[in-house]
């Protein structure tokens, strides 16, 4: 990749950076029921990757996902609209932060359950394999899903059967208040060698860092070389959940906090661009959020009479919880 | 492989089998993937490596959560997976794929996919001497968090839903009782119908008592409805479909005997005995209390083949209850 | 750690904080592990690590499977361990190692081992806004397969009932519901007895009608009752263990009665819900037909909160069903 | 260890053996229930291991474990009383081939579930490292449990917290009809070491390089210096289950199975101790399994009004299948 993708970069990390800004207000607020797990601070690694995808190929998110639905090209307000319940939101209101999904970009959802994701990604691309397309699927993932037989399971059936899969591991360097060194043995690259993935490990801060790591990776990927395995050394700027940050708990040492704020992708990469360039976007970010917050407020409400609708895909008879 | 159990007889293993063949045939999306499943170890998969090759048809690793959620992903992506289990505890080792991922799809993406995936358990309840962890039978679990699960307990069933279970936008489970594997079955000619999910078949008409029979058991209420022919006229009902249960046929049944009894192989607690006594107390019109015939609670099943046989219910119990009754 | 929900209060949490400090203190056998459960971010483990130290107060890596059969294993070598778990829907990822394995030795090695392990769930049921994959209640499936399955109603019960669950020489699953662990209960004074396991509580008495509440819906039951007591005597009994369930203070209860209502919110098909419905209509005196007010068959709780609410029963649902049964 | 120790290796060994034949004759037979999974071939892992545990050293076995019991030196005739399910069976007739469990030897249980003994052995060695000990669990598994999520997981968990577990790989190079290839990627020992296990690999038909491989990893282990990996390539002699010998199923190559039998452990040691020393033996062991099967043969079946005895180890109303 070279310079002249620098504003695109920055400006999707920085409508990451908005949009969260704003719904960590929003949760905090009481505005978004369940709350969200903000991605303030990884930016640059959802953004980094996305940068080497086409619609066409896909991605499986956490529970931290936010970025990586936007990183993915997915519209801001129809998130927010989905973690305000409403009708307008991807999943009608039905999925919220942690479920967020878009089939139509290749968004294959986020997810509740760590480490779910990197099984469904294997389907998803040994499908596309199977289809002859060189499409690929990332699958995201923090430090702690490292630990999650599931997903070790699939680097392992990712690998023999040579699927097109990046796995994308973002240490942040905590599994809620779990430090990484108490958490995993051996290392992330070392352990994901370990099941035969061509592996890098790559600075998390440094958004083109990201992408030309990424970028090498895809390429071998692409190509049907098989999955690879990329970690991201990366941080949240803020609590595991936005129900920490309402009650003011933070399990990390604010000297640790504080010099990894230092590192911010969004200015070391803003810096690179000039001023009126950085002002131009943020204002422009700024007024597509507004206009989702707009938007969202303004969608409708799902009927509860439609609770179950879309339980299941075919016509089936459930029966309800009272019987009169 | 010529060893194998073999599917070549009109039995239910060749039904299931046949039924795999046909819709591999009819579909290319549909594709299997499980353990053992190119030399169909379990006989259920015969002949579809050689027929199908490699593409479609997949041996895995023993990662049974990966595999599972592998499925889910190539359903998304348009592809009709069938998953073979050879073990029925295999199902506890991949509930939340099952439960808490692919079953949940659908709703929590507001529409936007669906998960056509069959898991197919080619064995499940005691297989006589294979002791605790081989030996439950897990349907009314499913059944419970929501996945329509399909018990067949005769040839042509298992032939019939296992292609519906495969069409079905949605995960369904089949359970193949391992009692009946190896059974072959006259009624059975090796040419049947899809039999859609759902749909419930009284399989003999009787106006004194309905039994409602699950899986192997259908053979066993035939046995003792024929056996007390000359005293109470048994009427059967085999549900095929567990969940989403025929209520609308167990209810003509019942309104017609007033007497309910269920015979179930799998635990009472909270089991598919459990719902269907609860359903009739709650809506139909029964003049003797309804009765199960299930296993205890919290049955784990003992090696001792004795033993073993003395928790799964079975002719005995079912003639019993039947008497009881009638009192 | 200061700004983290504090047990410091008579409530449902100080309750279950207080039992795990009590009995730590009491037996070194004892020991805690789970995720962030050093820094008690459920609420419900504070203060053990300070006060217990790192080799009784074990945080865990992401790895539910591996640290739930470690339990086992600690447990085989004479440690009784209790084991947190953040959401209810873990249970699904661990179902192997609770019912195929933890539950399972005792029989299968001929008693030759106990396996005294507590599974902690603290927070079952919806949130409210944490959707699909954070908002099930398991505990049904466990009863079925025969774990002692506790899910506490009131603040002294979640005090003497988690006591009582890591006394136990069996593996036992304590589900503390969402909604109840911020409640402060003011029946509660902090210092309660232990309540021995599989004995249900007579809540409120009253001769027309028997409602079963399970967990927060104790507390909605109670709020019926009083609601409708100038129409309606409604006798509230409180299961407190799901399984092994007090089958003969229901009976009482429905000797007297003659209605029975049960409320829980779990899913219907193969619910505890319908095991009592199904063993009153077997075995008890019913005038009435019985009732269930539950979740829906197969729920997936979406994540819009009016959607989520319709999904889970509450005092209007109980009131229409007690209605329907007086009719 | 010394030269002195080859006839108690031998010996251990050619028990298994003799055990096994009398096992799958009687299974083929139909004399037990459910059949095994024949340990032959294997003998040189369970024993080499063994040779260096005590009773009070602990061992999760799997569903191929008979070797792996009496080497830690269960009584075969109290095995074969369980395996024909009678009372004089260590579990009393309740467990069977795939359950045989001795707490007094540490013997953890066989297991029905692949991969599942790894998590026990984490704890059962906790508990062991809490109470002072210098005792070790050694869990066994075969290569295709090294892609069971719950093992890996296991890996980690021993790993962060150094607990004296020596894991151990039987690589027969099959899982069920599985090749080895078809079902690792990365390979056993390079998989251990991404867990950050100390790992080696050893010839597993050689009984004395087996031995001396763990015993040098178990010093480690038995030091606190945390968890360690042995891989032990090896073969089975017949087919994965005593059904498939019954049906004349064998999925592997002829040619192959041949091979491995010229590299037979039992031979190779007993060439080295001379005739007499092994007719000797040979006589002394058959006389052993002999009486064995008498004591078996002749032991009392359970009750079937006790088949629900010891569900609980607490005193638990159990409803049963049928209420009248
Ligand atoms: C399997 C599973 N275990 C536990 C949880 C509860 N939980 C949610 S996020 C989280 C920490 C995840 O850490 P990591 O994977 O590093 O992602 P991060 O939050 O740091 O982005 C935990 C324990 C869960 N959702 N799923
Ligand atoms: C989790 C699990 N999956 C599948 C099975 C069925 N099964 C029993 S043994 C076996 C193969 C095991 O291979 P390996 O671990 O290499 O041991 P080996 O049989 O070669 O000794 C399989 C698939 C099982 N028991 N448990
Ligand atoms: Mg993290
Ligand atoms: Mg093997």
């Amino acid at each position: 990749m070279t310079r002249e993708n620098r504003p695109a970069l920055y400006r999707s990390m920085k409508l990451i950076r908005e949009f969260e800004e704003r719904c960590l207000a929003m949760a905090i607020a009481g505005e978004i029921d369940g709350g969200i797990h903000p991605y303030i601070g990884q930016e640059a690694v959802a953004v980094g990757i996305c940068a080497n995808l086409t619609e066409r190929d896909g991605i499986t998110s956490t529970h931290r996902g936010h970025g990586h639905v936007l990183a993915k090209g997915a519209e801001p307000r129809r998130l927010l609209a989905e973690l305000l319940g409403t009708l307008e939101g991807f999943n009608k209101g039905r999925g919220g932060s942690m479920h967020a999904a878009d089939m139509k970009l290749g968004i294959l959802g986020a997810n509740g359950i760590v480490g779910a994701g990197g099984a469904i990604a294997s389907g998803a691309a040994w499908a596309a394999k199977a289809r002859g397309d060189s499409d690929v699927v990332v699958s995201f993932f923090g430090d702690g899903a490292m630990s999650q037989g599931v997903l070790l399971e699939a680097f392992n059936l990712a690998a023999i059967w040579s699927l097109p899969v990046l796995f994308v591991c973002e240490n942040n360097q905590y599994a809620t208040s779990l430090k990484l060194e108490a958490g995993l043995a051996g290392g992330a690259t070392r352990r994901a060698e370990g099941f035969g993935l061509v592996s890098r490990s790559v600075d998390g801060m440094d958004v083109e860092a990201v992408e030309s790591a990424a970028a090498e990776l895809l390429e071998g990927v692409r190509a049907g070389r098989g999955p690879a395995f990329l970690e991201c050394r990366t941080y949240r700027f803020f609590g595991h959940h936005s129900v920490l940050e309402l009650l003011g708990v933070e399990f990390r040492d604010p000297d640790e906090v504080a010099l990894w704020r230092t590192k911010d992708p969004i200015p070391l990469l803003g810096d690179q661009l000039g001023e009126d360039v950085v002002a131009g976007i943020d204002a422009a970010v700024k007024e597509t959020i507004d206009e989702a917050v707009e938007f969202a407020k303004n969608a409708p409400s799902p009927d509860p009479k439609d609770a179950l609708m879309y339980l299941y895909a075919g016509a089936t008879a459930v029966r309800p919880g009272v019987i009169l | 492989m010529s060893g194998l159990p073999s599917p070549e007889n009109f039995g239910y293993m060749h039904a299931m089998n046949r039924a795999l063949h046909a819709e591999m045939a009819a579909d290319e999306d549909v594709f299997l993937l499980g353990e053992d499943v190119g030399v169909g170890a379990s006989g259920v998969t015969s002949g579809l490596l050689p027929r199908f090759g490699p593409e479609r048809v997949l041996d895995t690793p023993l990662s049974e959560q990966a595999f599972t959620s592998f499925g889910t992903g190539a359903a998304m992506a348009g592809k009709k997976p069938v998953i073979e289990f050879q073990i029925s505890s295999l199902i506890y080792l991949v509930f939340e794929q099952i439960v808490n991922q692919a079953h949940k799809f659908s709703l929590m993406t507001g529409g936007q996919v669906r998960i056509p995936v069959t898991y197919l358990v080619s064995g499940s309840g005691s297989r006589f001497g294979w002791a605790g962890q081989h030996s439950d039978n897990p349907y009314s679990l499913l059944a419970h968090a929501g996945i329509k699960t399909v018990v067949p307990g005769l040839a042509a069933d298992a032939y019939g839903l296992l292609r519906a279970a495969i069409q079905d936008p949605d995960p369904v489970a089949v359970f193949a009782p391992s009692p009946l594997l190896g059974a072959t079955d006259v009624s059975y000619a090796g040419e049947e119908d899809i039999v859609p999910l759902g749909q419930a078949n009284v399989v003999r008409e009787g106006g004194d008592l309905t039994v409602v029979a699950v899986g192997q058991h259908v053979g066993t209420a035939i046995e003792v409805a024929e056996n007390l022919a000359d005293r109470v006229d048994i009427e059967i009902v085999d549900p095929r479909t567990v969940y989403p249960f025929d209520w609308e046929c167990l209810r003509k049944s019942v309104d017609k005997t007033g007497r309910l009894i269920v015979i179930d192989d799998s635990n009472r607690m909270c089991g598919l005995g459990a719902e269907i006594v609860a359903t009739a107390a709650e809506e139909f019109d029964l003049v003797a209390p309804p009765r199960r015939v299930c296993r205890p609670d919290g049955t784990v099943i003992p090696y001792a083949l004795a033993l073993d046989k003395a928790l799964v219910p079975g002719a005995a119990e079912l003639t019993a209850a039947v008497d009881a009754a009638l009192r």
